[in-house]
């Protein structure tokens, strides 16, 4: 699992690749939101596209950063979810939840929409 | 996997990093039996959340408690046969029966609480049996056979 | 593995094509530990040289008899610690000390018998144990922190 | 493991791949052997350029082979040795047994030579 942050048009991008799962991806993830969020960050996109696995840990910890995101007056958004990440949102009833983008360019838009 | 031979044990560590372990056995067992791609990747992920449960809930992620999982293919189950995973733990057990639907709307935003969910949801049946001296097994079932 | 979390355990049917599935346990098991890719490899041909010994001999290539593969950290091993691996089947055992050289002129031409001897040169001890009751049981040793 | 036989100049070139192994690839390779020998060849090459495993059940067939072939007044020489099966030979000490060529090629020529 890889979890790296940048910077587009003001929108801190987290871009997770692997398995996002318990004790390792899991963390990692949580790791880089709050990094995100101790620079200030506000606006915030999670590229899933390179996702293989997310365990209902790895589920939690999207929830989790929704959560701490939105709880700070931010926003997270999801974009180009894999259809086994699909597959697990519907499931869960989580895609109701989520803000959902095909691509960043998409999901970066939605905030000066 | 030969259908002959149907059982493979594995005992691990209360480790998650463990669980990498568990899915490559698991991966292996099921290479000659009739489940399509789909259905062995949602296997996988049922068994990832059982054995994740053991090491974390039953074995307190203590290293030296081991977690066993059994593969087999049992004869009679759903009057066929069905690909049956046992993975045991020495917990001290807990009751299935009030773990809340996490779709509930009390529920839907809580950072915990799909394990048992997707296990359901990925196996035909799940069962859990606890032992008279403490110990928890789930038993994950999924008929062969029949694809997707 | 890591480090504190010394043991893994699997059984499998006495089956030549379960030896696939010792080897991607044995090479989870070996990930996190300080070997390099040649000694990996040959820890993993010593290991299949074990099992199918314990399958063929042991076991008669009986699919409902099981072989037991424990991999392990074992401190004290050479004065150090060592990875250790043990294969336990359940046949009527045998000499090792009856066991040709497979070099000696007299059996480089045989199509057999040189199992043991992959064993040896690939570990750094092998050690052979025989159950009251039956059974053969072989302990592979290889020093951790040595490369090469 | 695969075994494949095909004809070059007259010379019966067995080609294996992958694990020759109990079980399976050991098997495969003797009746491939056998099959070229009913064919009535005489001249064989195995190249082993592709084999990533062999156990001591595979090093005994090629063992085997050898002597099969052999006794019915043919000749078996192998090619594209890779260097875990060199490490192999030299162990065992049977690359003294072998005739052995870096390629098909030269493999060839010998049975002209
Ligand atoms: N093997 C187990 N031993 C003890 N308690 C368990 C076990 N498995 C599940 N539980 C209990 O059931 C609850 C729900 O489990 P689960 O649906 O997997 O969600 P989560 O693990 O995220 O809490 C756990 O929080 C725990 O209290
Ligand atoms: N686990 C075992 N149980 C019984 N006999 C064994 C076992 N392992 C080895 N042997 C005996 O030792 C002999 C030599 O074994 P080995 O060197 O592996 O060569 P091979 O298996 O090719 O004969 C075998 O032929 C067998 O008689």
């Amino acid at each position: 699992m890889k979890a790296t942050i940048r910077e587009r048009d003001g929108v801190s991008i987290i871009e997770l690749k692997g398995k996002i799962t318990i004790g390792v991806g899991d963390v990692a993830f949580r790791e880089t939101v709050h990094k995100a969020l101790e620079t200030g960050a506000k606006k915030l996109v999670v590229n899933l596209g390179e996702v293989t696995t997310i365990d209902s840990s790895g589920i939690g910890e999207l929830v989790a950063a929704f959560t701490t995101v939105s709880n700070r007056g931010g926003k997270l958004r999801l974009c180009k979810i894999p259809p086994k990440v699909d597959d697990i949102l519907q499931i869960t009833q989580l895609i109701q939840v989520f803000d959902i983008h095909d691509d960043e360019d998409e999901a970066i838009a939605a905030f000066t929409a | 996997m030969a259908e002959q031979a149907c059982e493979v044990q594995l005992s691990i560590g209360s480790q998650f990093e463990n669980i990498e372990l568990v899915q490559s056995v698991l991966e292996e067992s099921l290479e000659s039996l009739d489940f399509d791609d789909d259905s062995r990747y949602w296997i996988g992920i049922a068994v990832r959340e059982a054995v994740a449960n053991a090491i974390k809930h039953g074995n307190l992620e203590d290293p030296r408690v081991a977690v066993a999982v059994e593969v087999r293919i049992a004869d009679g189950a759903f009057g066929g046969r069905a690909l049956e995973i046992r993975v045991r733990d020495h917990g001290t057990g807990f009751d299935p029966g009030k773990v809340g639907d996490p779709r509930d709307p009390a529920n839907l935003l809580k950072p915990a609480g799909r394990g048992i969910f997707y296990m359901k949801r990925f196996m035909d049946d799940i069962e859990y049996n606890f032992g008279p001296e403490g110990g928890t097994v789930v038993t994950l079932r999924k008929r062969l056979g029949t694809r997707g």
